[in-house]
């Protein structure tokens, strides 16, 4: 059987290609795209860590995590098109109107 | 086991490198939806059956193509503005080391003590079904509504404002 | 009908409240819109006469034997803080609130000079003398400073919006400066409150619960009564932390300058003497001399700086620095004489300097120039005005027979008792005031008049008459008959008197009870720590509880 | 013996008080009837003030209490007035050339459009006065002290369209606040000490605490009335504000500056007597500043040619003479002196405004002369008081200043001793000087012949005749006072030492220094009038000193109130709007600063932000790994 600290280990490098991903990336679709990596990074640990313990409620945070992903892929993406609308493209850098 | 665990993850991180690199938005969907899908097997390596089909229908299926489908509506494939200086990258790669760096021997150190359990859990519909039916009943209706929420906001955000 | 069980007080801290809030909802009733706010200015004027007539009712139910709080009234507020609405007048407070109620339809009148937003400019008014009152009646010190705070806000706008052309820095900084302090006092208050229900075991904010039970080690009066006097040193304005006073004075509108003058400044020498002096007498005590020189600096820095002004109306508002220094130091010499010559003196101050303001405004509001050059020789031109002009100026001078004389001579003969030298410093004052308020007089009223500059000057009107005849009659009154005042204090302050004194026995049997069980442990620690000025014998719990 | 509740007491101010608002009032619109309702107010006051003394028995005093003033931490003050013979002669002299002025001002300003706010101050300022004598305790009389400043304020500044004329009043106020300051400190260290003002119950106190501890106290006590003193009645070093107050009509020059007020600080030292005996250094250094004020005052009268600063001037050296004579403890004289003063300056004074009402408002000597023939009576009345204030026997200077000079040199006072041989002779040689610039006065105004363009004329009889009746005064007024006045004030002041009568021949020539100066001056200023000018030639700077004054008021300028203006406007500009206002808008400043160093973090970009929420995760996660090692 594969070593829990495998997955694990497989999950902080996915998880830090999304967050490098995150900071480096312009476009707000791919920034949430790497968003939603790191998503998965953490779902693959919680599964992992919910086999090494033994018992079902990792599983069931992943289960959540999935619904909360859902839904900011649906509110995300609408602000994406209404970003675009405003500023006629989805490039992070345009959308800095908190600029203090 | 071992095996097919590293041709997955190698297919896993090849595929996540693809999605941060990738200067056209539409590869690193295509990408996403690879990674997704190797996670995906993962689950299915992990006992997690329910998940697996489920990251399957919902990730790599749904909010993919949600994801496709917009990129298609705003039509934008490359990043109309130069690429990023070559610091930023390198810090941003710096970072990200050093969060390896001390991020992997902390797991190692924290999880290897821990003994593999006996019980071998299965994912499947039923039990995490059971589980959530019963001890996260509120959470999942608090899902449900923050599902709703989420449809309701999206309709307010996507909407065309007309001006009297 | 029978006034004995009248709630005077809280009619009078309320009304003005009712009366904003009715004016705020005027536009509902009256839709047709009070354009020139004519209704609007009757109305507040009708209602600040009301409370001053209640006042005076009031003042004629009081009971001038007798020293303890009347008319008291009391209801739970926060009980499970043991907060409450407790108020009471006394001897101390009873002429302030008639100061305030008096002054208040004077301003309403002379409000006629404010145009833009008048009814907010009432209303604003209206709240200011509610907190007044309130801060002057409140014997319970939450209510205190719930009242003392409340009178920020409308003075805020008031000087805000309708105020010159830096009324926002100036407005700012009167708010920033009051804040600090206040903020610090609050702390105290909550520190106070805390170690007496360490004490006692149950939580209250009863002014004299907290005075009688409230033992506190020296060191923890020190800190508290600093943390008191410097929110009342700022609100005096005490030297160095005046500077707010003149910028606040110059921007306010008349009204604003008169109420800032006449009532605002003395809600902090009302503090120390209510509050700072009989919680820590003691360490009220180790700071009055330092305090006093920071009195006596101002009185004779304040007169010599208002001797360099070009704009009258700051000139008067440092003059007020430098009398409300005597107040000051008459306070802080702490014995019969003085203290009631100060208190006499925080009425003479409002009256005179605020006519003062009064006389400015008519200026201003016919010129829109506060500048002394640019008048000159009007004593020919507005023969009234000059003649009003010349009796506040000598009543702020302290000319006898004015009301100022009284107030003056009896804290410096009252001080001298205390400190002597630095009472004699301050008697220059009386040569200054004379020097920049005869020079004001001369610069503005003599001379040859310029035809071409201030050839249109009107006299003063009738409406503004009727603003400088009360508080002309109470110059002279106050001045020849002073009696009246003086007695309804005197037996609140030999209580008060005896009252402090025997707190502040008991603070020293307490520090002999308690602390030598931790003196033995402390006296090594005293004697590297500190050889000289605090032996081992007077205790520290603090450092107690430390080490 | 006591006499109390002496309700008329009360009327005697109060007259004057009604008269000045009545004169006020209905002055606004009946400019001639101010006049008139102040002088008969005055007039009543006197009749009030003759009918009480002839009704005064001998060693007795009336009391009248009007009201408890104030009453608080057990200190008590009534405004109450006491009516001994001191007050007696004060408010006879006070009241009698006051009503005699007023008359005279009723003609006087008969042309001015002010003449309602003149007659309205002047009756105040006979008010304030009668408060000043009639006070029974310091802060009644204290009352007076400074109304009386403040109606010499308002009337030296009458005219207040010329604004050096106002700059004068302000500095006769301010001048006499420096001298009233010093006269509070002595009334604190007397309430300090006795706990009450009143000045029988400080006879009392101060009788039977005569003990040697509290000598100095008296001392000092002494020393800061005197400082008072030197306010009010221009001694050096506050006198420069006495010539300044020429600036006024000419009547209140002759009631306020000459008769009256400026005697306020002799009537103060004589009623604090019993004070002052117990501190002869202090009256020794008043003494010394009265010998010298007289001195310096009369050398600078020398070379002025302004026909009110010559009176100014004397007016202060003879003040100089009667605190002479309270600095050498025998008060009756001083009270005497002030008496005859006030009959004959108060003459000379309306005398110059005769003059100079009949030249047209011209008050330089130069361009008068030759005005005996024109105007007659105001001459012989002049010359008379001339006479007078020269010394001549039997005329009233005469018996004052004698006595003044015999009071000196009798060595009174023990502190004096030593000092009298440098004390006596100046003071003989000021009584000269007097004699001699009052002949040039007089021979520059009314001798050889007119210089000037105007065509002057006699005065009218409303002003004439209170010149008549206080010429005759002071030409007999001596001779009769120097009889009686040391008996009717001993009850006060204690009993004189018997002095035997003198015949005329002895009188004639104990009088020879003023016969000395009015010889010189009549030959320096009618017939040889080359000999000033040379002696002016010959001791050049000395006469320019005189001419200007001595510089006293250039050596406050620049002493006193040239740095104090400095620092005033140094602590405004640099400490008031530098520092303190520096320091907080400082504070303001570095928080401002701060935040705009903080709003530069925010960008904007949510790349930014996500990049320190990374960062910030690395510490955390840092601190996680390491902080057990590091």
């Amino acid at each position: 059987m594969v070593p829990v600290t495998y997955y694990l280990t497989l999950s902080a490098l996915m998880f830090t290609l999304g967050i490098v991903g995150v900071v480096i990336r312009r476009n707000a679709i791919v920034v949430f795209m790497c968003i939603e990596l790191m998503l998965n990074a953490v779902n693959l640990s919680f599964v992992a860590l919910s086999r090494l313990v033994g018992n079902l409620d990792g599983q069931i945070a992943v289960f959540f995590v999935m619904v909360v992903a859902a839904a900011e892929a649906a509110v995300g993406l609408a602000i994406i098109i209404s970003l675009f609308r405003s500023a006629k493209s989805v490039e992070t850098s345009d959308a800095n109107q908190l600029n203090g | 086991m071992t095996a097919l665990f590293f041709l997955v993850a190698l297919v896993l991180l090849i595929s996540a490198v693809g999605v941060v690199a990738s200067r056209n938005a539409i590869h690193s969907a295509l990408f996403l939806v690879g990674n997704l899908m190797s996670v995906a097997v993962m689950f299915a390596m992990l006992n997690a059956h329910f998940l697996a089909v489920v990251q399957v229908i919902v990730y790599a299926g749904a909010i993919m193509v949600l994801v496709l489908f917009v990129l298609m509506l705003l039509n934008i494939k490359l990043e109309n503005q130069p690429a990023l200086g070559k610091l930023v990258i390198g810090l941003a790669g710096l970072g990200g080391l050093a969060f390896l760096w001390m991020m992997v021997p902390l797991l190692q150190r924290s999880f290897a003590a821990i003994p593999q359990s006996a019980v071998d859990v299965q994912g499947s519909v039923r039990e995490v079904g059971k589980l959530l039916y019963t001890q996260y009943v509120f959470p999942f209706e608090a899902a449900s509504l923050l599902i709703m929420a989420a449809v309701v906001g999206a309709v307010m955000l996507a909407k065309r404002r007309y001006r009297a | 009908m029978n006034f004995d069980t009248f709630p005077f007080l809280s009619s009078l801290v309320f009304l003005p409240l009712v009366g904003a809030l009715v004016l705020y909802l005027l536009p509902f009733f009256r839709p047709d819109h009070d354009e020139h706010g004519t209704l609007s200015r009757g109305f507040a004027l009708f209602v600040s006469l009301v409370v001053f007539a209640i006042s005076l009712l009031m003042l004629t139910h009081f009971d001038a034997a007798d020293s303890g709080y009347q008319f008291s009234e009391r209801a739970d507020w926060i009980p499970y803080f043991g907060i409450s609405y407790f108020v009471g007048l006394d001897g101390i407070s009873v002429w302030l609130v008639l100061l305030t109620t008096f002054l208040m339809p004077l301003v309403v009148i002379a409000s006629a000079s404010v145009h833009k937003k008048i009814r907010g400019y009432l209303a604003s008014m209206l709240v200011l003398e509610t907190a007044m009152i309130g801060t002057l009646v409140a014997l319970d010190v939450f209510l205190f400073y719930v009242f003392w705070e409340l009178m920020l806000a409308p003075m805020y706008f008031i000087i805000g919006i309708w105020g010159g052309k830096r009324r926002i820095y100036a407005t700012l900084k009167f708010v920033l400066y009051t804040v600090v302090g206040s903020l610090l006092m609050l702390v105290a208050i909550f520190y106070v409150v805390w170690r007496f229900y360490e004490q006692q075991g149950h939580l209250t904010f009863l002014l004299d619960e907290l005075q009688m039970y409230t033992n506190l080690t020296r060191k923890e009066e020190l800190w508290m009564f600093a943390a008191f006097a410097l929110a009342f040193g700022i609100k005096v304005p005490l030297f160095p932390f005046h500077t707010w006073l003149p910028d606040a004075h110059v921007e306010a509108p008349t009204g604003g300058s008169v109420v800032l003058a006449g009532v605002l400044l003395k809600m902090g020498l009302y503090g120390y003497i209510r509050f700072a002096y009989p919680l820590f007498p003691r360490a009220a005590d180790a700071f009055a001399p330092y305090i006093a020189t920071l009195a006596v600096i101002g009185i004779v820095y304040g007169a010599l700086v208002a001797w360099a002004q070009s704009d009258i109306k700051k000139l008067v508002a440092y003059s007020s620095v430098s009398h409300l220094g005597y107040c000051v130091l008459g306070f802080v010499a702490f014995n019969a004489v003085a203290t009631s010559g100060a208190m006499y003196q925080m009425l003479n101050h409002g009256i005179s300097t605020g006519a003062l303001f009064l006389l400015v405004g008519v200026l201003y509001d016919r010129k829109h120039t506060r500048l002394m050059a640019d008048y000159g020789g009007l004593a020919a031109k507005v023969p009234l005005f000059a003649f009003l002009f010349l009796v506040f100026t000598l009543s702020s001078i302290a000319l006898p027979l004015t009301n100022g004389f009284i107030g003056e001579f009896l804290i410096l003969t009252g001080s001298f008792k205390t400190f002597p030298v630095l009472t004699v410093i301050g008697t220059t004052g009386v040569v200054l005031g004379a020097v920049y308020m005869l020079t004001l007089y001369m610069k503005t009223m003599y001379g040859e008049l310029d035809e071409g500059k201030n050839g249109d000057l009107t006299d003063v009107n009738g409406r503004e008459l009727a603003t400088f005849l009360p508080l002309l009659v109470m110059v002279f009154w106050m001045g020849i008959y002073p009696q009246p005042f003086l007695s309804r204090m005197e037996p609140t302050l030999n209580a008060y008197f005896s009252a402090v004194a025997e707190r502040r026995a008991a603070l020293n049997v307490y520090e002999n009870d308690v602390a030598p069980s931790q003196d033995i442990v402390l006296e090594r620690e005293h004697q590297q720590a500190r050889p000289v000025r605090e032996s081992a014998a007077q205790p520290n719990l603090n450092r107690a509880v430390e080490g | 013996m006591e006499q109390n509740g002496v309700t008329a007491l009360g009327y005697i101010p109060l007259f004057p008080l009604i008269g000045s608002v009545l004169a006020f009032i209905i002055g606004r619109s009946k400019r001639d009837a101010a006049g008139w309702i102040a002088t008969l107010a005055s007039a009543m006051a006197f009749a009030v003030v003759v009918a009480l003394v002839m009704a005064m028995p001998e060693e007795a005093e009336y009391y009248y209490r009007a009201f408890t003033w104030f009453s608080v931490g057990g200190f008590t003050l009534d405004f109450a007035f006491r009516f001994d013979h001191l007050t007696a002669v004060m408010c006879l002299v006070v009241t009698g050339i006051g009503s005699l002025i007023h008359l005279y001002s009723v003609a006087y300003m008969a042309e001015d459009e002010g003449r309602h706010r003149f007659f309205a101050y002047l009756n105040l300022f006979m008010f304030s006065m009668l408060l000043l004598v009639l006070g029974a305790n310091l802060l009644v009389l204290f009352v007076g002290w400074e109304g009386v400043g403040l109606c010499s304020y308002l009337l030296i500044g009458f005219w207040f369209k010329n604004l050096s004329y106002a700059g004068a009043g302000r500095k006769a106020f301010v001048v006499n606040r420096i001298g009233d300051a010093g006269f509070l400190f002595g009334m604190f260290m007397l309430y300090r000490q006795f706990d009450t003002l009143d000045f029988a119950e400080l006879a009392q106190a101060i009788s039977v605490n005569a003990s040697p501890e509290l000598l100095p106290l008296y001392f000092v006590v002494a020393l800061c009335l005197f400082v008072g003193a030197t306010g009010k009645s221009a001694q050096i070093p506050l006198f420069v504000w006495l010539p300044d107050a020429m600036a006024g009509p000419t009547p209140v020059s002759a009631l306020i500056h000459a008769a009256t007020m400026v005697t306020a600080g002799v009537y103060m030292m004589a009623r604090l007597n019993f004070l002052f005996d117990l501190a002869p250094q202090a009256q020794a250094i008043v003494a010394i500043v009265a010998v010298f004020t007289a001195m310096v005052a009369a050398l600078t009268a020398l070379t002025q040619n302004d026909i009110k600063k010559v009176l100014a001037y004397s007016t202060v050296s003879q003040l100089g003479f009667m605190f002479m004579a309270a600095g050498a403890g025998v008060y009756w004289v001083a009270v005497f002196h002030l008496v005859t003063h006030a009959f004959f300056k108060a003459c000379l004074f309306l005398g110059a405004g005769s003059v100079i009402h009949g030249c047209h408002h011209e008050q330089d000597m130069r361009h008068m002369g030759g005005l005996w023939s024109k105007m007659p009576i105001t001459a012989a009345t002049y010359g008379i008081s001339t006479l007078a204030i020269a010394g001549i026997y039997p005329l009233s200077g005469y018996f004052s200043k004698h006595a003044i000079l015999a009071a000196l040199e009798g060595g009174h006072n023990p502190a004096l001793e030593g000092l009298l041989e440098l004390l006596v002779p100046m003071a003989s040689v000021t009584a000269f000087l007097t004699a001699f610039y009052m002949t040039r006065s007089f021979a520059m105004t009314f001798l050889g012949s007119y210089r000037g363009h105007a065509h002057p004329h006699e005065s009218p009889l409303r002003m004439t005749a209170p010149l008549i009746v206080l010429a005759g005064l002071a030409l007999v007024g001596g001779l009769w006072l120097g009889g009686t006045l040391p008996h009717y004030l001993a009850p006060v002041l204690g009993s004189p030492a018997e002095h035997g009568h003198e015949s005329i021949i002895e009188g004639l020539m104990h009088s020879w220094i003023g016969i000395a100066g009015i010889g010189v001056g009549l030959l320096c200023y009618t017939s040889l009038s080359q000999i000033p000018a040379t002696i002016y030639r010959v001791i050049g700077p000395l006469s320019t000193l005189s001419l200007n004054k001595f510089y006293f008021d250039e050596l406050y300028a620049a002493v006193v109130v040239k740095p104090l203006e400095a620092i005033a406007r140094v602590l405004f500009r640099v400490v008031d709007q530098g520092m303190i206002d520096g320091a907080v808008n400082g504070t303001a400043a570095v928080v401002d600063v701060s935040g705009e160093v903080a709003r530069s973090t925010q960008t904007g970009q949510v790349r930014h932000y996500a990049f320190f929420m990374f960062v910030a995760a690395l510490l955390m996660l840092f601190l996680f790994v390491f902080a057990g090692r590091v």
